[in-house]
C-alpha cells in the first residue's frame, strides 16, 4: 500500500506477472479512494501453485511504501502473529492498530537507497524484495519491470539491479514465506486478465458485434478494453448520451440481426428498466453486464457488493420474465458472459449478467477458459408464404425471428401487448397467450449443468452466488478437513429458477448457509420465495465494501448457534 | 432532388400499407403523414423491407405497425436511440424515425439533440400537433404558453421552442417543415431527406383535430419558405430564431460530418486477440 | 355497451349519479379500446344500498346502444339466465355468446322514439328504462340528465319526457330487478369520486403542496383533477418533460421543505427508479403514486393489472429500504395515499402508493372517507451550535432534517455513501452505519391498525392486496354463509414487511389461499420470501385485464383441490 | 451589473467554503471556478443559508459539499430538473446548479433544453473540460471528435456541438462563456449571471489536466468577446454558431417569459374542495 503516485498497484501487478510467468497462479484486487488522482492505494495479491480465485483470511506480507492514510485499508488487510509488515523507513510511523496483530515489522531504507539508483523508484526496489521473499525468480521480476517500466526512463540494467539490489536486502531479517512451488507454466493457456476483459471476450466469443455503453465506475474498462478489439473483429461500440439510449441502440441493433450488448452498473441499469421491459415484450435479444458497486443510489462506485440482485431479477414493471445470471470467478466471467450471449440469442430475450467491482477490476493468472460449446443460433424465419406471425405460439414458446431485409417477413417488433402477428391488443386472451409464451420459452429451454457450479457432498449446504462462491468453496473444503461433510451449490443461472435441478442438488440437505454480499440478504429470500429450502436455514448477510472471507464462513460452519 | 434519377418505378403507395386499420380520430393530421411517407418511399423505389420504420408512444408513433416495412415501435421517447443502433449494424437499411412532439421533444429531447449531433443518416420526421393526443391533451413543448388545460389550467406560461432551431444547433444536417394538409409537399421534402446525407430533421404540422380542434385552421397559417435553402449554419440559426413556427420548405441544407463506423468485416481474428493475453 | 360516442359511459354515470341522488352506493368501472374517439366503450355500474367497492359475479342488466364490437367485451360482462339484456332495435344483432348465457332479451325502439324527442338521444332513453326498472326516482334520473347535458342543447322539459318515456317503455315488458331499496342520503357525506381523484384528494388532505408528473395513461386524470385545486391551495402542480425529471423535482421540492409527489404508471416508474435510489440514500420524502396498468412493457395501458408489485417493492438498485402501499378500494385510494405522505415526511423516505387503472378510473358513490388522525410532521432540525450532523444515528433512525433557509443548519443532501455529518465516504463502517439506520427507522415505527384490512376469523385464511381485495371479502362474507369460516387479511402496507403483525393475523391459520392478479404469482413469491405461511398454501393468480371475482375465489375456497 | 448598488459586504469568499476537502487532482481547474463562485456569493452579499447549490455526479459536481451553503448532491445528469422543483418550492432562494459537460449536456441533455425552455429563476454553471474526468476519460459532448481516448479509439468522430447556440435555441434567457484561468472574470460573469431574471447559463472552460493535459494551453486559446451582448436571439443564434468556442463573455441577454408559478399560499380551502364531492 502507499499514497497514490507512490506505485503500490504497480508493484502488486509486477509481482503478479512474474509469479505468473514462473509458472504460479494469482489473484490481484485493489483499494483506492474516491480521488482521481493522489489518493492513496492497496493491491491485494494471492499468489498460489493453483488457481486462485479469493482472497484467504489474513495476508502473509504487508509491504508500506509509506503510511499515509494507511488507517483507512486496515480493515482490508488482515494479519496474524505470523504475518511480516515491510516498511519504508522514510514511509511514517505504522498505524498500531495493524501492528497489534502482533504481525513483525521490519524497516527497509527502500527510499534512500532509490536516491542512488538512477531511474529507479523505492517500489521497484520493494518488488524485489517480495520476488526473493517469496521465492519468485528475480530475473522474472526484471523482465516484468521492464516491459512495464522500460518506456519511462528506467534501463534493463538498473532494472536488474534494484531487483537484485532489494533481493539483497531480503537477506538482512528472517523470514519464511516462500511459495508453495508451481510446476512452471504452459506458455499458450496461462493467461493474465481482468473480470471485466473477460467478460468482454465472453461477448465477444458468444458473437457480439455491437455495444452501445455510457461511461460508469467499475464498468467503464470493459468497454474501454472492448472498443478497440470489436473494431478488429468488424464490430462497433458507441459511446450513447446515457444509458437509455445505450441500452436503446443495443435493442435497435440486435432488431436488425447483430447480436449487441451494453454494460453498466447499478444507477445505469436502473436507467435501463424501462427499456429492458421492451426487450422481454417485444422478444429482442440483447445483453447486458452489470459490474456492481456499493448501493444505493450513486453509493460507492469504487468499491464491490452484490446488492443489484434484487433489481436485475425483479426491477421491470409488469410480469416479465427475463434471463439473470451470475459470474463466480474473474475467468468464469468470460464463461458467464459468453453463455448470456448463447441464451439470450436463443430465447429472444434479455440475459443481465452479473458481475461486481471485485471480479470485474481483479486481475487473475488462470488458465485460458476453454470456449463454450457452439450453441444454435437465434432462430431466424425463412422467407415464406401467407402471413408472417412474429410472435406465434409455438410448443417451445421460442417463435422464428425475422431479419430487417428479408422480403416477405416484414413485421413490427412491439412493445405494447399483441396478438401472435404482433399487432397490438388488449384482449385478455392475447394478453394471457402471450404472458404464457414468454414465460413458457424460459421454462422449457434445457440449461445443462451450466446452471450452477455444485461441489462436494453433505447434509450440510452452502448456497451462495457469484464473486461469494470463491469463498465458499474455500471455507467448504477447510470445513471437510475439519471433518464436516459440506456441499457447495453456487447457482450461475439464477432466473429463470429452476426447481426441479436445485431439489435435486438439496437432496438430502439438513442445514443450509446462505452467504451473501447484501445488507437486505437478497438472495435469501430470493432463494426462500422460489425453492425449497431444508429446514435449518441460517443466513451470512453483509454488505460491502469488505469481501466475505473464507474463515467467516468456515466459523459459522463449525459453531453452530 | 428524386428527380434526378430515372427509374423505373416498382412500388407504389400502397405496397408500402399494411392491413392494420389506424386508431388514429377520423380528420387526425396523421393521416395525410403517413400517406406522404408512402409516396416518397414509393418515388425512391425502395423495397418495403429494406425500410425500417423507428417509433416511440404517441397517436403519430403509432405508424411502423400501419406499414409494409419492418417497423419498431418501442418506448416512448426512445426512437432515436433504437434506430441509431438499426442504422449502425444494418447500414444498407433506409432507416425512417416517426415520431411526435411528445415523443420526439419532450421525453425525448436527449435523444433528438444526440443524433443531431452525432449525425448518423437517417430520417427524423415528428408529427407535430402541438398537443399530446394520445394521453387526451396535456402541452407539448411546442404548445403555446397560453394554452388552457385541465393539467395546466390558464396555460404552463411557458414559451414554445423551436425544434428547428434546437436541431440546428446541436448539428442536424438537413431541416425542414412540412404541413399535413399539403401531402404532396411533405412526400418531396421527404424524398429529400432521406437522400440527404446524415440526420435530416422533418417537422411536419399534423393537426390533432380532437384536442386542437383550432389547428384545423394551420391551412391558412403556414406559408411557403420565401427563401432558398442555406448551407451556412450561422445564416439558418438567425432565419430559424426568427421563424413564425409556420413557414414550411427546406430551411437548412448541411455538409457536417456524418457517422459512419458500423458494423461489418474486420481484418483481425478472436484467435489474435486471445494469443496477446498469454503471458 | 356501444360505440364511441354512442354515450354508454354517460348513461352509466348518469345512472350512478341519480342513484347517488337517492341514497344508493354503487360503483362504476369503464372498459374502452385503444382508440382515442370512436371505439367502442362498456359502463359497468353496480349498485346497492350499502358501500360497493368491487363488481359480483355477474350483471343482472345489460343495456346495448348497439352490437358494433360487442364481441371484444364479452368476457367482462358475464351474465346468467336470470339476466335481462336491453337492446335498441337499431342496434343489430347480439353475439350469440352472450344469448348463449340464457339472458333474455328485449329489444326496444330507442332510437326510432329519440329521433322524434328534441335533443334526445337513444342513451337519455336507456336511462329513462334503467331508472324504472331499477326502480331509481325519476326525478333523480331527470335532474342528473340536466345537470349534465343541460348546457348541451337539451331542456329540463325534454328531458323530464325523456325519462318518462323511457320509464314508459319498460312496462311493456315483465322484469324484476328491483334495487333493495335504501335508506336515503346524507347530503354531506355522501360522494361521488374516482380513485385518482380521491388519491389526489389523499395527497391535499397529507399537505402536499408541490407536484411535478409526466402524462401517462390510467394516471393522467389525477394531476389533471389536482392541478386547479392545489393551485388554490397556494400549491403547484408542474408537467416535466420526462419522469425522470418529475421524479428529481419533487427530490428538490421535498428537499426544500414542501411535502412533494408524483404520478406515474409502470413504465413512468421503471424511469423513476434511479432517483428513488437517491431519495433512499440522501433520505428526502416523495411519495409516488403508481396507477398500474397491464405490462411488461408499453403494455396495455387501458387495462388493469397489479403487476408492478414487484418493482415497486424491488426496482431500486443496492440496498434500498423504502416504503410501499396498496390502496385497497376506490374510497381507500385518498385514506391510502394521506398515510403514504405521512410514512413518507416521518420517516423520510420515499412511499410508493400503488393503485390501478381499476381503481383509479372507478367512479364510486361512498361515505365521505374519515381523515387520518393529523401524524407528527417531518422531524425538522432547530437552528443550534456546532456541528450539524445531518445524517446522525438517532434510536429510532430519524435523524433531523434541516430546511434551506435556516442559518448555521446548512448540509448537503447526499447520494453518494456518506458519514453522519453527510460527508461521502467509502469506508465500511460508515457504510454499515448508514444502511443500519435506513432499515432501523422503517423497522422500529409503530405502523397501528392501519397496516392491513383484517376481516373475519377461520382457520382458512385469504390473504391478498389492492383492488383485488374487495373481491376477496365478498367471497369470504359468501363463504361464511356457506359454512366456512374464512379470514382475510388485506395488507395496506406492503413494506416494509411487518412479521409480528402478520404472525399474530396467521395466527391459528391452517391453510392459506393467496388472491392477485398477476401472471407471475409477485405478491405470493413476496409473501414467501418474508413471512411465515400456514403449511397448506393455493394461490389465485391471473394477469388482467379480467377481474378476479368473488365466485371464482369463492369456487376455490369450496373446491380444495 | 453587481456594482450598480452599494452594500456593506457581510461576506467574504471564506463564509461559503467547508471544510471538506476537494477530490480534485492538483492543478484541476475546478478549483478555479470554486473560488469564483465563492467571491461572486460574496459580491452579493448572499447569506449562505438563503443559497442552494444543487449538481449531479462528476468531478464538477462535487462542489456542493465543498461549500457552506445548502447543497444538494443528487444522480447523474438531473441537477437541473431538481433544482427546478427546489426554486418553485423556495422562490426566496438563490439557486445555482454546478455540473459538468457529461452531467449537463450528455446525460442531462433533455433538462439542459427543457430547464432553458421554461426559464425558471436560477443560474446554470458548467464546468466544461470536454472528458468525463471522474470516470477518468472519456468524450463528452464537447469533446472534438478526434480526440483519440480508449474507448473510442482514433476519435468518436462526431462534431461536438455547441452548448451556448443549443441553449440559446432552446430559450435561456442570459448566456456567457469564462475561463477557469480568469476567477475575476467567472466571478463577474457569476454575479451578472444569478441577477439576471431567468435561466442563466454559464459555461466555463475548465481545463481537466489528467484527462486533457493540452487544455492547459486553453489560457493561450480563449479571448474575448469583442462585441457587446445582444438582445436580439436571433442575432445571437447567428454570432453563436459561427463561434470558435471559446470566445469569452457575455452573448445574450434576454427577456423572455419566466415561469414563476411557485408555492405559496392560495386563497382556497380543503374544505371548499371536499364540498364540490358531495352530492
Ligand atoms: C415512459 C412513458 N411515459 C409516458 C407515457 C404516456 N404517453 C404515451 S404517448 C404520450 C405523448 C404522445 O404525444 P406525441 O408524441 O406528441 O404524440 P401524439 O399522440 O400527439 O401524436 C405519452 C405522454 C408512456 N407511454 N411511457
Ligand atoms: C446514471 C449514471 N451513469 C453514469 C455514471 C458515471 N459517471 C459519473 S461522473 C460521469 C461523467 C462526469 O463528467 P462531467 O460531468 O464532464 O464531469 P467532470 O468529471 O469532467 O468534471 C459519469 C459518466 C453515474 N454516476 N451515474
Ligand atoms: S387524439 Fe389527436 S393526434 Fe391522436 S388520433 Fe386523435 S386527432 Fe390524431
Ligand atoms: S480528473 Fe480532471 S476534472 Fe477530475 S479532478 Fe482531475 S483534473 Fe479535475
Ligand atoms: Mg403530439
Ligand atoms: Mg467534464
Amino acid at each position: 500500500m502507499g499514497s497514490g503516485g507512490a506505485g503500490a498497484i504497480t508493484t502488486g501487478s509486477l509481482l503478479l506477472e512474474a509469479a505468473g510467468r514462473a509458472g504460479w497462479y494469482g489473484l490481484l484486487t485493489r483499494s483506492v479512494g474516491p480521488q482521481i488522482r493522489g489518493g492513496e492505494a492497496l493491491a491485494m495479491v494471492r499468489l498460489a501453485p493453483t488457481p486462485v480465485t479469493s482472497h484467504g483470511d489474513h495476508f502473509h506480507v504487508l509491504l508500506a511504501l509509506d503510511w499515509n492514510n494507511a488507517n483507512r485499508f486496515i480493515d482490508e488487510v488482515p494479519l496474524t502473529a505470523d504475518s511480516l509488515i515491510i516498511a519504508d523507513s522514510e514511509g511514517g510511523d505504522p498505524p498500531p492498530a495493524l501492528l497489534a496483530s502482533g504481525a513483525r515489522l521490519v524497516t527497509l531504507p527502500l527510499t534512500d537507497m532509490a536516491e542512488d539508483m538512477e531511474g529507479v523508484r523505492p517500489n521497484v526496489l520493494a518488488l524485489g524484495v517480495l520476488a526473493e521473499l517469496l521465492g519468485v525468480p528475480a530475473e522474472e521480476a526484471t523482465q516484468a519491470v521492464i516491459r512495464t517500466l522500460g518506456g519511462k526512463g528506467l534501463s534493463a540494467a538498473h532494472a536488474a539491479d534494484a531487483i537484485a539490489s532489494g533481493g539483497q536486502l531480503s537477506t538482512t531479517f528472517p523470514h519464511s514465506h516462500p511459495l508453495a512451488p508451481t510446476e512452471g507454466r504452459n506458455g499458450d493457456t496461462h493467461w493474465l486478465i481482468t473480470g471485466n476483459e473477460a467478460a468482454a471476450l465472453g461477448a465477444l466469443r458468444g458473437g457480439v458485434r455491437f455495444a452501445a455503453v455510457y461511461p460508469i465506475t467499475p464498468a467503464t474498462d470493459l468497454p474501454e478494453w472492448m472498443a478497440p478489439r470489436l473494431k478488429k473483429l468488424g464490430g462497433h461500440l458507441i459511446q450513447a448520451e446515457d444509458e437509455i439510449a445505450s441500452i436503446n441502440m443495443v435493442l435497435g441493433a440486435s432488431f436488425g440481426g447483430a447480436p449487441s450488448m451494453t454494460t453498466t452498473s447499478g444507477p445505469g441499469l436502473a436507467l435501463m428498466a424501462e427499456t429492458l421491459g421492451l426487450a422481454v415484450a417485444a422478444e429482442v435479444p440483447a445483453v447486458i453486464i452489470n459490474v456492481m458497486r456499493g448501493g444505493p443510489s450513486t453509493g460507492i462506485p469504487t468499491k464491490s457488493e452484490q446488492s443489484d440482485l434484487n433489481i436485475a431479477l425483479y426491477g421491470l414493471h409488469g410480469d416479465a420474465p427475463h434471463i439473470v445470471l451470475g459470474a463466480q470467478s474473474v475467468a468464469d466471467c468470460l464463461t458467464t458472459t459468453h453463455w448470456a450471449v448463447q441464451l439470450s440469442e436463443a430465447l429472444q430475450c434479455p440475459a443481465i449478467m452479473l458481475s461486481d467491482q471485485f471480479l470485474g477490476q481483479a486481475k487473475t493468472l488462470c488458465e485460458r477458459p476453454e470456449p463454450l460449446v457452439d450453441a444454435p443460433p437465434r432462430r431466424v424465419a425463412e422467407a415464406g408464404n401467407g402471413r408472417y406471425d412474429r410472435y406465434a405460439v409455438t410448443p417451445d414458446g421460442i417463435s422464428p425471428m425475422s431479419i430487417p431485409g428479408t422480403p416477405d417477413l416484414q413485421y413490427t417488433a412491439d412493445g405494447l401487448e399483441h396478438n401472435a402477428h404482433g399487432t397490438p391488443s388488449s384482449g385478455a386472451a392475447d394478453h394471457s397467450a402471450q404472458l404464457d409464451k414468454r414465460r413458457a420459452k424460459l421454462e422449457l429451454f434445457d440449461y445443462g449443468d451450466l446452471w450452477a457450479e455444485i461441489d462436494g457432498e453433505g447434509e450440510t449446504v452452502i448456497i451462495t452466488w457469484g464473486s461469494t462462491s470463491a469463498a465458499a468453496f474455500e471455507a467448504a473444503a477447510q470445513a471437510r478437513l475439519a471433518g464436516l461433510a459440506v456441499k457447495v451449490i453456487a447457482p450461475r443461472l439464477l432466473s429463470p429458477v429452476q426447481p426441479a435441478k436445485m431439489a435435486q442438488a438439496l437432496n438430502g440437505a439438513e442445514r443450509a448457509l446462505i452467504v451473501e454480499q447484501s445488507h437486505s440478504a437478497q438472495f435469501y429470500h430470493y432463494l426462500r420465495a422460489h425453492y425449497a429450502l431444508p429446514d435449518a436455514v441460517e443466513v451470512i448477510s453483509k454488505p460491502g465494501p469488505l469481501p466475505i472471507r473464507p474463515g467467516a464462513i468456515l466459523h459459522h460452519l463449525l459453531n453452530r448457534n | 432532388m428524386g428527380q434526378a434519377e430515372v427509374i423505373t418505378p416498382m412500388y407504389s403507395s400502397k405496397d408500402y400499407k399494411s392491413t392494420v386499420k389506424p386508431i388514429w380520430c377520423p380528420g387526425c393530421g396523421h393521416f395525410g403523414v403517413e400517406s406522404s411517407l408512402f409516396r416518397a418511399l414509393a418515388h425512391l423505389n425502395l423495397p418495403p423491407e429494406q425500410v425500417g420504420i423507428v417509433s416511440g408512444i404517441g397517436c403519430s408513433s403509432r405508424i411502423p405497425a400501419y406499414t409494409q416495412c419492418y417497423g419498431f415501435h418501442g418506448v416512448h421517447g426512445r426512437a432515436l436511440a433504437a434506430a441509431t443502433g438499426l442504422k449502425l449494424a444494418r447500414p444498407e437499411l433506409t432507416v425512417v424515425v416517426t415520431s411526435g412532439d411528445g415523443d420526439a421533444f419532450s421525453i425525448g429531447g436527449n435523444h433528438f439533440i444526440h443524433a443531431c449531433r452525432r449525425n448518423v443518416d437517417m430520417t427524423l420526421l415528428v408529427m407535430d400537433n402541438e398537443v399530446y393526443g394520445m394521453t387526451k391533451g396535456q402541452p407539448s413543448p411546442t404548445t403555446p404558453g397560453d394554452w388552457d388545460s385541465k393539467i395546466a389550467p390558464g396555460g404552463t406560461g411557458v414559451n414554445p421552442f423551436a425544434p428547428m432551431a434546437v436541431a440546428l444547433a446541436a448539428g442536424a444536417n438537413f431541416i425542414a417543415r412540412g404541413f399535413a394538409g399539403d401531402p404532396n409537399g411533405v412526400a418531396k421534402i421527404l424524398v429529400e431527406a432521406i437522400q440527404h446525407p446524415g440526420l435530416s430533421f422533418v417537422q411536419v404540422l399534423s393537426p390533432c383535430i380532437t384536442y386542437r380542434p383550432e389547428e384545423k385552421f394551420w391551412k391558412k397559417t403556414v406559408h411557403p419558405n420565401p427563401v432558398a435553402p442555406t448551407r451556412d449554419p450561422a445564416e439558418a440559426g438567425h432565419r430559424l430564431l426568427s421563424d413564425d413556427g409556420f413557414t414550411t420548405g427546406v430551411f437548412f441544407i448541411g455538409d457536417r460530418p456524418i457517422y459512419t463506423a458500423a458494423v461489418g468485416v474486420g481484418e483481425g481474428s478472436l484467435d489474435e486477440i486471445e494469443e496477446h493475453l498469454a503471458i
